[in-house]
């Protein structure tokens, strides 16, 4: 027991992190490694402050940019998916995050209204999986190649998508 | 072992039971506390913002006959739908309402939890009560009195009173810069008309919208300035657009309102008042 | 025996809310599990697209009830990105303290049901005894004892009242002398330990991957705390270490939570002493621009994001949530799968569950 | 003068006062049934019929006794559970007397409470599993003496039951078949799971318990109350049998079902266990009736290895035996207000892989003393 009141709040052995694999700036590197990957989907790079991006891609490439930055540029972590409704269109706000970096990546996808699908990505983050869910449950949105895409915070026989505007109590 | 002996002892032998044995002996309560709301009717104007922030639509405004103060509009609160968020009171420009610390407000018969604002007066709760809003001293226009002498406007050190025409009116009046001015005071005592007044006035935390007048609406009907709560919109004639009745005489003159945007609470009643379109407010429902 | 469903929920003395965890046993051992939540779901982020920008500060509140006032500030600091607004240094320095009394007390909150689970009532009474200082603190400080309605953009309610620095203070001194109580108390327990070591087992690339943040996150080994790497507020001037475990079971979720209780009393220590004069409150616009607002704090069940659309008017297009244990629950079964029944409890109670948040 | 006599007593007396009815009957109508009154009379007066009634009588007082502290149990148990958590326990409801009529007042909310069957439950089981319950724990009360002199006897010489100890534990032993049962037949998953875990449970802990006390047999020679009593005349089996006396309470709580051992009921996993389908005064009784079983439970333990009744004479010694049972439930609540609940497979191993060595050492123990000739 002593020994173990002796570890508050100090970092394990071991635990300590790992050296950086992408480089000095990593927020220079993550701009062009997704410039690279995807020279012509993704566009409006900005860096909002410093650790957070933002980039907008579209959707049919969606799944591979996420593929690209979760193996070879360590964003191993998918905070939050978040779907908006606009006039014309949905627009899907994808909020990646690296552990080592210290990065926040808002990637900004939209989908037109009368199709309001993309490629699911919860096979890459476990974590989209009941996010995805959320978003097909409140805003409509299909997400493609999704295990299990059911309803569930509402009903399983509710039919609307209640956060859309056009919906009224 | 040492301590868990210590412990034993301040457990089971030293230790004093922590209930609140509570309905005979009374929580203490700090003074910013949020429980029941109280008014002061002398210090209300009537201006609604309270009802206006209100998350939770709790609260209304209610038309009395109040044998001191005359017909009179005051806000009542729903405490059963009441969220005690306090914005109430921090809306309040006059700091009329406030909250004590009585919390025992449960009741049998839903209805009574609708207190009305007769039930609410408090007059003197207020005066009790230590703001932690600051009060500063404020040059307050009357324009009633004001002749657009632009003695005020020479006086202040600070530069922060301009003289601005009004349309239609051909006369000036004042315009105070609010936050630049120090509470010198000096243009009160310039003023030989005596509208300007030193008056306390709380500080706000809420910007609110500010009405905007369109003049090519107006009929001059004055019901904005009888909605007004703050007596902030005076009628003022405009000289030259006199009808010509048919003996030849000149009939009276149209009016305009005029606004002393200073003394504005940003309630929009006068908004609500207007049916000719002629005051715009961004943000505020009709 | 044979395999059969149990539904654990959505009333049962585990779920600490409403929802519902749906388990597969064979006999008394678990082959699978399926968690549901929706049970408390009330449309707050529609409700909130009705309101004006300061309406929706007591609503937020209402997001957690074990951590109001983290979801409050969190919508603040939301909102203040939104519209660019620096907050007040003195502002600052009360949230700081007042966080992590919220912090704080939320754990105790957590520990106290997580006793009663395991079966100790003593514990139970023990932490929500304690909680009441800290909530007595923040009470003084707010005027409310659960939902705060404290943080305003730009700035705080209230100034501290007076006596503020003393009290806390001498709360920390007492906090840490609890804290070495409750080690003895729970750690010197036998049954707590046989209870606790090897049961739940998250391992830090499923944490990861299953998006598994907070504390139940540094448990696993992954030392990411937003206070300390991302830092908000201001967190970066005072001096305290996120506590981090390798194991990843209960017994370090449990300990790490613990740590943070340490820690949280230190950062309370400096943020009161350290704390500047002038002014607490701004004026705070009343129209938002057209953009985007970001706010990502350390909740103290995880990480916690509000993303606030903006339109122009006074209220808000759009305010998404992240709860942090909505998305906790759905790593669930990877932890239950494989162990007992009773063990249901002991790794469900180690989430610190509030389905307030999850559900919205 | 033991409580047989003194019930012979006041049942003779009684039968008396009423026989003279009988006999003045008997003498003013002779010619239609005088007889009969005098017939009635006689065997009203006969030795067996006043001694079955003084047994009835005695059994009575034995049951009211044992309710009585039932409620004093349950009252100490939430007044040493609010001392360890710092509040008060029971405090408005006879305020005067220490919050002691708080039981008496939820004995009477769960008596009015409206008794419910569920439908799909086995109607028959679910009935009579309480009756089982509560029916074997109070006839292993019955066995259980508060003195020489205060308990149920069967003439003025009488030692007690013959064999008690051993029909209380066989009494004691009935209660995982009528739990099994309620289990079983509330037809619910929890319940189900809940019987289950207490019939392994019981089945578990009911062997080094039973070894602790043949321990004691061993060395007392005898298998009544009074003789292992008498036995311990100059030291407590307490001391020589120290490990015993552990593992026997440690035992006892798990028969018991107290908290570090309450599976069964295990009130954050299974909702209530094997009690969940019973509401009203269906569990008023099944609570009842896990206090009545820690004060037997007290009881055995204060016989076994705290010497029963016997204690300096400044006080009587049927208040030495409460006193002592008292004392031996304090420890057991201890127990239980400061434990977490151990998982099944934990019980199970400890059952098999500690209790029971442990209690085979006991036995060992009683035998080397026993054949040093020290007992």
């Amino acid at each position: 027991m002593a020994e173990r009141g002796k570890s508050t709040g100090r970092p394990e052995e071991g635990l300590e992190r790992a050296p950086s694999r992408i480089g000095e700036d990593p927020e220079e590197r993550v701009i062009r490694a997704l410039l690279d990957g995807f020279p012509n989907t993704v566009t409006d790079f900005k860096k909002l402050r410093k650790g957070v991006l933002r980039a907008k891609i579209e959707r049919r490439e969606l799944y591979k940019a996420c593929k690209l930055l979760k193996d070879s540029l360590g964003f191993e972590h998918l905070s939050m998916i978040s779907a908006v409704e606009y006039d014309s269109r949905f627009e899907l706000v994808y909020h990646i995050v690296s552990y080592q970096e210290r990065l926040l990546l808002e990637l900004v996808t939209t989908t037109p209204k009368d199709d309001p699908s993309v490629d699911s990505i919860s096979s890459i983050w476990g974590g989209a999986n009941w996010q995805e869910r959320e978003s097909y449950d409140l805003m409509g949105i299909k997400f493609n190649n999704h295990p299990k895409l059911e309803r569930i915070l509402l009903p399983k026989d509710y039919v609307y998508h209640p956060l859309r505007k056009d919906f009224k109590g | 072992m040492r301590r868990t002996g210590a412990q034993v002892y301040s457990s089971l032998i030293a230790g004093k039971p922590n209930t609140v044995l509570y309905p005979y002996q009374k929580l203490d309560l700090p003074p910013t506390y949020r429980g029941k709301h109280t008014l002061d009717f002398k210090r209300c104007i009537g201006c609604s913002n309270c009802v206006q922030i209100c998350p939770n639509d709790c609260m209304w405004m209610e038309k009395l006959e109040d044998p001191e103060l005359g017909k009179i509009e005051r806000p009542g609160v729903d405490l059963g739908r009441c969220l005690f968020c306090g914005f109430c009171v921090e809306i309040c420009p006059t700091v009329a309402i406030h909250e004590t610390v009585e919390f025992e407000l449960a009741d049998q018969d839903r209805s009574k939890l609708r207190l009305g604002p007769k039930e609410l007066r408090d007059d003197k709760y207020a005066d009790t009560v230590k703001e932690e809003r600051q009060k500063r001293s404020l040059p307050v226009l009357d324009l009633s009195k004001c002749t657009g002498c632009e003695k005020c406007a020479g006086e202040c050190p600070e530069m922060c009173i301009a003289m601005m025409p009004i349309e239609g009116v051909g006369k000036q009046k004042p315009e105070i810069n609010l936050s630049k001015c120090t509470s010198c005071g000096k243009c009160v005592i310039v003023c030989s008309e005596k509208a300007l007044t030193m008056t306390e006035v709380h500080e706000s935390y809420f910007e609110m919208p500010e009405p905007k007048f369109i003049l090519k609406n107006c009929t001059g009907c004055s019901a904005c300035a009888k909605a007004c709560p703050a007596d902030c919109i005076y009628m003022m004639d405009m000289p030259g657009t006199e009808k010509v009745l048919k003996d030849g005489k000149k009939g009276k003159p149209k009016k305009r309102a005029v606004f002393v945007l200073e003394k504005c609470v940003g309630c929009g009643k006068c908004f609500r008042a207007c049916k000719f379109e002629s005051i715009e407010m961004a943000g505020v429902k009709r | 025996m044979a395999e059969m469903w149990i539904n654990m929920g959505p009333q049962h003395p585990m779920t600490h809310g409403l929802w519902n965890l749906r388990i597969k046993v064979d006999g008394e051992t678990i082959i699978d599990a399926e968690p549901e939540v929706g049970y408390l779901h009330r449309g707050i982020e529609k409700l909130c697209e009705g309101k004006t920008y300061t309406q929706i500060i007591p609503i937020a509140d209402r997001l957690c009830y074990g951590a109001s006032l983290s979801w409050s500030h969190l919508y603040c600091v939301a909102v203040e990105d939104l519209l660019g607004l620096e907050v007040l240094p003195r502002a600052e320095y009360i949230r700081v303290a007042a966080l992590e009394m919220q912090r704080i007390a939320s754990h105790l909150m957590w520990l106290a049901a997580y006793a009663a689970d395991l079966g100790a009532m003593i514990g139970f009474i023990y932490s929500m005894r304690d909680r009441e200082v800290f909530i007595d603190l923040l009470q003084a400080l707010s005027g409310s004892r659960i939902t705060y309605n404290f943080p305003r953009f730009g700035g705080v309610a209230h100034d501290i009242p007076p006596n503020f620095e003393r009290d806390s203070l001498r709360a920390c001194d007492y906090m840490e002398k609890r804290l070495k109580e409750y080690e003895d108390l729970y750690e010197g327990s036998k049954v707590f330990m046989l209870r606790n070591e090897g049961v739940g087992l998250l391992k830090k690339e499923d944490a990861m991957n299953l998006g598994v943040t907070g504390p139940s996150l540094r448990a696993s080994g992954v030392r990411y705390d937003l206070r300390k790497d991302m830092p908000y507020s201001v967190y970066q001037e005072l001096d305290f270490e996120p506590a981090t475990h390798k194991d990843g079971d209960c017994y370090a979720r449990f300990k790490v939570r613990m740590d943070e209780m340490y820690e949280s009393c230190k950062i309370i220590r400096q943020a009161v002493t350290k704390m500047p004069k002038g002014k607490w409150r701004t004026l705070a616009p009343r129209n938002a621009p057209e953009g985007t607002g970001l706010g990502r704090v350390e909740d103290p069940r995880g990480e916690g994001v509000m993303y606030v659309v903006g339109d122009g008017t006074d209220r808000p297009y759009r305010l998404k949530i992240r709860s942090p244990i909505f998305v906790t629950v759905s790593a669930a079964p990877k932890m239950l799968i494989g162990y007992k029944i009773a063990d249901v409890v002991a790794i469900m109670g180690g989430l610190d569950m509030c389905i307030g948040e999850s559900d919205r | 003068m033991n409580l047989f006599e003194f019930c012979y007593g006041i049942i003779h007396w009684l039968v008396d006062l009423v026989n003279h009815l009988w006999y003045w009957l008997g003498d003013h109508l002779p010619w239609v049934f005088g007889d009969f009154f005098n017939w009635a009379g006689d065997l009203a007066v006969s030795h067996g019929n006043i001694a079955l009634f003084a047994i009835l009588a005695e059994a009575v007082i034995m049951f009211v006794i044992a309710l009585v502290n039932v409620l004093n149990f349950i009252w100490i148990d939430r007044k040493w559970m609010g001392r360890m958590f710092d509040f008060y326990g029971p405090y408005y409801v006879g305020y005067r007397i220490g919050g002691w009529l708080q039981n008496l007042a939820d004995g009477i909310k769960l008596f009015v409470k409206e008794i419910i069957t569920p439908a799909k439950v086995d109607k028959l089981g679910f009935l009579i599993a309480p009756v089982i319950l509560v029916s074997s724990s109070v006839l292993a009360l019955s066995t259980i003496p508060f003195s020489p002199r205060f308990g149920v006897f069967t003439s003025d010489l009488d030692t007690g039951v013959p064999a008690g100890l051993l029909i209380a534990f066989a009494f004691f032993a009935i209660a995982p078949f009528s739990i099994l049962i309620a289990g079983w037949s509330s037809n619910n998953k929890y319940t189900l799971i809940g019987g289950m875990r207490s019939a392994a449970q019981m089945m578990s802990y009911e062997i080094p318990l039973l070894l602790c006390v043949a321990s004691v047999f061993l060395l007392s020679g005898s298998f009544g109350f009074l003789g292992v009593v008498n036995a311990q005349h100059d030291i407590w089996f307490v001391i020589p049998l120290f490990l015993g006396f552990i593992v026997f309470i440690t035992c006892l709580a798990a028969e018991v079902e107290i908290q570090p051992f309450d599976l069964p009921e295990a009130e954050a996993e299974l909702v209530e266990g094997w009690t969940t389908e019973y509401g009203g005064f269906r569990f008023g009784l099944f609570m009842m009736t896990s206090y009545l079983r820690g004060y037997v439970g007290g009881a055995l333990a204060t016989a076994l290895f705290l010497g029963g009744w016997q204690g300096p004479s400044i006080i009587p010694d049927e208040f030495w035996f409460l006193i002592k049972a008292y004392l031996v439930f304090l420890i057991i609540e201890w127990m239980r207000w400061s434990n977490m609940r151990i998982r099944v497979d934990q019980i199970l191993n400890i059952g098999w892989k500690r209790l029971m060595p442990l209690a085979m050492l006991n036995l060992l123990i009683a035998a080397a003393f026993k054949t040093m000739g020290w007992f």
